[in-house]
């Protein structure tokens, strides 16, 4: 089992999903993170002070997936997470030992 | 006639007590302002700094504030007595259309209240790092004997110490642009120079950082709250309803409060706007308050448009004076020296202009006297509390927030913050 | 004389008037400090209920509740209908200094929105768990029956059942610690039997577990709105203004009003640091509150120091029975039971202490008939609607916070929770 | 009685003045509404909106607007000036029961709030992505020629562009149904129609997507703001406080008042229930300003019950427009056309049903006459500032919310968003 | 050293760390975290429009654990936090290739 | 190619992305979570009635790196987020299989 875990733009989260979805993934879990990278943060200001937001706000999903769905769900994300300009994210690919559904105790591929 | 002098009574009496209940509110308004202006970690604390110091406030001033500053009973002893015949007694010396007579006891709440309006201005500039009960303990001196003193020399034409009295030199003060709102930032200024800027503020190489406030809606509640009731504070300051002539001179203080209002927030909204390139709320909602301060020295002789100048410069004045204070490390989260102090020393001195009872002398030896008294009494007593209980809090409580260390309690437990 | 007796009319209806929304305005107190107080997930449905049991209050009161009260017409028949000869007649049988001749309109408005005081007070002790139909179901009965029976015994002098007198017994209770607060509070507290604690709220081994509110600055908002339209609430019940001694006897209200408040908020705030070791702000907040609830039931004859005291002890009162309710695990999660029916009955209880007029007697009388009156008939319609339609929320509604459920929508849906 | 006609003129004045007060506190209400029904990241814009738009109602009403609604001086001119003597005489000519006679500085006051309330309405329609600035130009307008100018053919009884007049039509508008509300709201849609949607509002398939509000307690205290706000708008409306048939008047517009808003939530509430299933806490606080739109054109002939079903189908009809509104695709995020226009106008046509005076052919052509010139006026404002500068943010803009683009600054900028 | 993730129920929270001391685990990060699954979202309503909330919270448990007890973690984990209702969540384990302890500098077993 | 996760204390978060940067980390990956160790947690109050907060308020930082850079990154958390008092955190180190830059689709060293 393989952990395919992609950072991209919070608003492109919706479309991720579906994608997943249509190549058949049925489990997501997805955290709020902040990204700091190449594509640069805002300037606010605040009473005549100026201040730069570095982090932005990103989505980090994460999909277990089996060896084989691995190249399919890259592709996926690709697909529906790019839109070309700077900040599109990363994917990170990284293996499972072990995977357990907690309400039956199935383990690998039937866990998911 | 007899009828008619008690309904006059009574008609003063009831504006004094509607006047005196918008000022009350205005206790609210700076809860909330003050609430949306600093960090959440900080709100509980604030807002019990706000809660308490209007009740001790009330307290302090009904136990010897008001008979320190207008001679009265202490514990307003006899204030609940009320005889009939001297009530007509002083009507008819008064006439119908001289000077006020009205219940004492609703004079006493009109006046209450403005105390609890100057120690508010203390607690926001102080706000994020001070202790709460040395606070309140300074809010005791204050209400009960600083301000008192201060105000009688003012509003009772007392003299000053014995020395000389303000009122013969020309000072004239209407609501409180000195009276109230410069003391109040008198003792806030005396406060923010022995307690230090919050750590963080002022970066290493002179840089100001930004530590903005947590809930802007709050913070424009508070100052839609503090615009209503100053129509108390104000209007309530004519001091007479009751014949034509002083009710006119009432509905020419609400429109000019209002209109000082409005100016001051253009002035500071569109100042704000061609400086920052933004524009930026608390600045707006700061030059609302300066256009309030500044026409509360006197509402009733300007004209309309004399009182939107007025307040318009007070927006603007306010904007450079915020930045200023940053520029001399005077760290005012709120920025209330600014908004009360320089605001209200402009509104003091503009006074002359449109009011030929006032002098220029009168202005400027009044606002020293205050000024004067209000921070060598108050830096005397925050030495004092120094000295004897601390007034800042630890560095890691405030790194903490102060609402863990002294209310043992979060503002908004369930939300999770940046 | 006429125009003098129409100024008198003019003044006095103007009076209630503005005392009435100040009254209205503790609605909006009632749901700040519901919905500061309750966890983020019960909001929407805390403010619901808040923003319904007042339209509520105001039609069935409208439909049959003042008729019941005062014997006035169903629907309120005939108020509008002025007839000046009538006005001026009944002017000239009271007298210029008698009873108060004023707009009935402006009489309905002013009662009107006491009711729906009462009933704000049953929605804070209920919140977190009831199910919003059931509980304006009861709020249809109680503003429509039982609260206005209540006062047509007290405020409007009809024999009890027609067995005894409370006026001839020498009971008093001039605005309400006992006919508005404690009846509401006797309402809740059948309810809250009724309904059992929230779950979570104690634990096996009878710890109290801690439960916080989610938006203190919205507690302390709504305890300023109800501190300030306590002027009108207390005020208001003077019930005339128009000669110079009531406009003292008003001016006396405000400030015994105001000064209880302070005196309950400082001494629920010491006592709070001294048993807990934190200035608890909630503790602080129920502390005004219940100096405004003690000082109700007589705010005009008690001198100021006496109204600071009333009031003070009021505070310290209700951080006890805050305390001593959890050990009974009557899980009241504002605290509206203490505030206003512990305090209510002291209130009660201080009155013949300034006031000669009334008796202990009196008064322990008309404390146990209202609270008896309420508390039965209050039960008797929750189980009914339990019967029928249940009164508390399932377990997983519960869980998930009864705003989904009920309302559909979340207070902060953009918030993060922790 | 030249006493007396004092005192008349003094509560007379001091009736404007609070019910003013009042009616600038609904300003309050209307940014809390806002602020509420918006999304986190488009709440300091829509506050600075506010506070703005206030402060240039205030200032254009001033400037130029009272003086073609009302033939006044430019910068009112000369409204400071008090003559004893011709007060007195005027006092003499109206007779005791006749026309008002009061300070024309509290006829400026009480009017201006009035603008600003009809400017309030449009912010509420185009936010979350209408420039801040062009916003402001158009208010300038706005407050300054096209609310004056259809004032003046409605409370000023001008002829319409010296073609036809209203009121010899048999038109009637108490409070501003229409001449305040409907014109606000026509205003907002022409805007509306211009700007177009919020993106992600209506889905490819005719789907209407939710966006929920950020805050809804903000919301409700917003609404109860109004709530009170209302009291002095309706009330204040009736001119004149100063004899015993007129008090009453007075009392009995408070009493409409209120028990149309209560009507107004109920119905609502009660439609909401059975249409949607849940108990949708927005439509009720919709509901409760619709019954207080629909009284408005007239609170004082209406009796109880009237009042209370006026209100009630206030309540119905603006849940149905605002359904109806979004089939059509006008997006509208806090529902001020169908509260303001749609029940504005409901209000307008129920008035010849209790008022003999006015006349239904009256209503309609005053009601197209409002509309239309409002709607075609501020069309072509916003095309010219369209083509100026532009109403619409960036998309990018937009899609980070309009705050840190204009404002340069978060309303909560240390909580989490989901 | 293994890691040992498990997504739960959030309610479930005081459970899994209570069950996790029992068996001698000091150390735990917890984040928030939105799931979309098999366990459907709700509907929520704004004025009259449909909406549904398809992610749900959960809570994600993170622990550093030797290669020994990673067993026993799991099981631990399973036992607390099953409820037996669709939605229970999952548990991954990967390998670890270090851990140090910041403040100390401690690497491996030590560290944890 | 390695993800480095660390576990630091919120207020040195800054520190730490300068010190990253300073040996060339040109990304990372932030979130908030909260931890449970030999840290202890405070105690608040409400209305008389004590309660403990158990979770402390901690920040986990994510890099993604080339193999060589492994033990410079570790060197350069520890300096920046140790102060010494307990509470400081970990770091863990595993290994990713692959990663990729959504917006070009490069992989590997490229892609971070
Ligand atoms: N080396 C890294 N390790 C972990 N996360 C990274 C790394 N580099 C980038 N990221 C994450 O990816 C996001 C996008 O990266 P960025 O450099 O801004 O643009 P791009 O992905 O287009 O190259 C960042 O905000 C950050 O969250
Ligand atoms: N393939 C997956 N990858 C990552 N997380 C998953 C995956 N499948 C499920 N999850 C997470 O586990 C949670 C529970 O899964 P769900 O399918 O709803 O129920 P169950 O665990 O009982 O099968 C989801 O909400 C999601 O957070
Ligand atoms: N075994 C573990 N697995 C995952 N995270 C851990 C583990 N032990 C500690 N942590 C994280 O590290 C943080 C610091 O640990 P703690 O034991 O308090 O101090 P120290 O790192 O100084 O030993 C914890 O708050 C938790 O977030």
């Amino acid at each position: 089992m393989k952990l395919v875990t992609a950072i991209i733009k919070p608003f492109k989260l919706d479309d991720v999903r579906e994608s997943l979805s249509d190549i058949g993934v049925n489990g997501v879990t997805v955290t709020e993170v902040k990204g700091f990278g190449r594509q640069k943060g805002h300037t606010e200001l605040y009473r005549g002070a100026e201040y730069v937001v570095d982090f932005l706000p990103k989505v980090k999903v994460e999909v277990a997936v089996d060896d084989s769905l691995v190249d399919a769900v890259t592709e996926a994300v690709i697909s529906a997470a790019s839109t070309g300009k700077i900040g599109d994210g990363k994917i990170f690919v990284s293996s499972l030992e072990e995977v357990v559904r907690i309400r039956t105790g199935e383990t690998g591929v039937e866990a998911v | 006639m007899n009828e008619i002098y008690e309904l006059q009574y009574a008609l003063d009496t009831f504006y004094f007590l509607v006047c005196g209940a918008l000022v009350m509110w205005m206790a609210a308004g700076f809860s909330m302002l003050e609430a949306g202006l600093v960090r959440s970690k900080n709100t509980t604390e604030i807002l019990t700094k706000n809660v308490a110091l209007f009740a001790v406030s009330c307290f302090m001033y009904l136990i010897c504030g008001y008979a320190i500053m207008y001679d009265g009973g202490i514990g307003l002893m006899g204030i609940e007595a009320f005889d009939q015949a001297e009530v007509l007694a002083a009507s008819e010396e008064a006439g119908f259309s001289g000077d006020s007579v009205y219940s004492s006891a609703s004079d006493f709440f009109f006046q209450v209240v403005f105390v609890a309006t100057a120690m508010s201005i203390v607690s926001g500039a102080v706000a994020e790092r001070m202790k709460l009960w040395s606070f309140l303990a300074f809010a005791v001196v204050m209400t009960g004997v600083i301000y008192p003193l201060e105000g009688s020399w003012t509003w009772n034409g007392k003299d000053v110490f014995g020395l000389y009295n303000l009122g013969e030199l020309g000072f004239s003060d209407f609501a409180g642009s000195g009276i109230v709102h410069m003391a109040g930032a008198a003792a806030a200024l005396a406060g923010v120079l022995l307690l230090g800027a919050r750590k963080g503020k002022y970066g290493p190489n002179g840089q100001v950082n930004a530590i903005p406030g947590a809930n802007l809606p709050l913070a424009t509640l508070g100052t839609f709250i503090l615009w209503m009731g100053w129509f108390g504070f104000n209007g309530g300051s004519v001091l007479k309803l009751g014949d034509a002539s002083n009710a006119h001179s009432v509905a020419m203080v609400f429109l000019n409060t209002n209109a000082a209002a409005a100016g001051g927030l253009i002035g500071a909204l569109l100042l704000a706007r061609i400086w920052f390139g933004k524009a930026d709320l608390t600045m707006a909602l700061n030059g609302a308050l300066a256009g309030l301060v500044a026409i509360t020295a006197e509402p009733s002789t300007p004209t309309a448009l004399q009182a939107s100048a007025i307040g318009l410069i007070g927006g603007v004045i306010v904007v450079c004076s915020i930045m200023g204070l940053e520029k001399l490390k005077i760290d005012d989260p709120v920025g209330a020296i600014s908004v009360h102090g320089v605001v209200g020393l402009f509104g003091l001195l503009v006074v002359p202009l449109t009011n030929d009872a006032s002098t220029f002398l009168g202005q400027i030896v009044g606002a020293l006297t205050i000024f004067g008294w209000v921070f060598i009494a108050s830096t005397v007593v925050w030495l004092v509390i120094k000295v004897v209980a601390g007034i800042r809090v630890s560095e890691e409580d405030e790194f903490n927030g102060v609402d863990i260390a002294e209310c043992g309690m979060e503002a908004y437990p369930e939300f999770t913050n940046k």
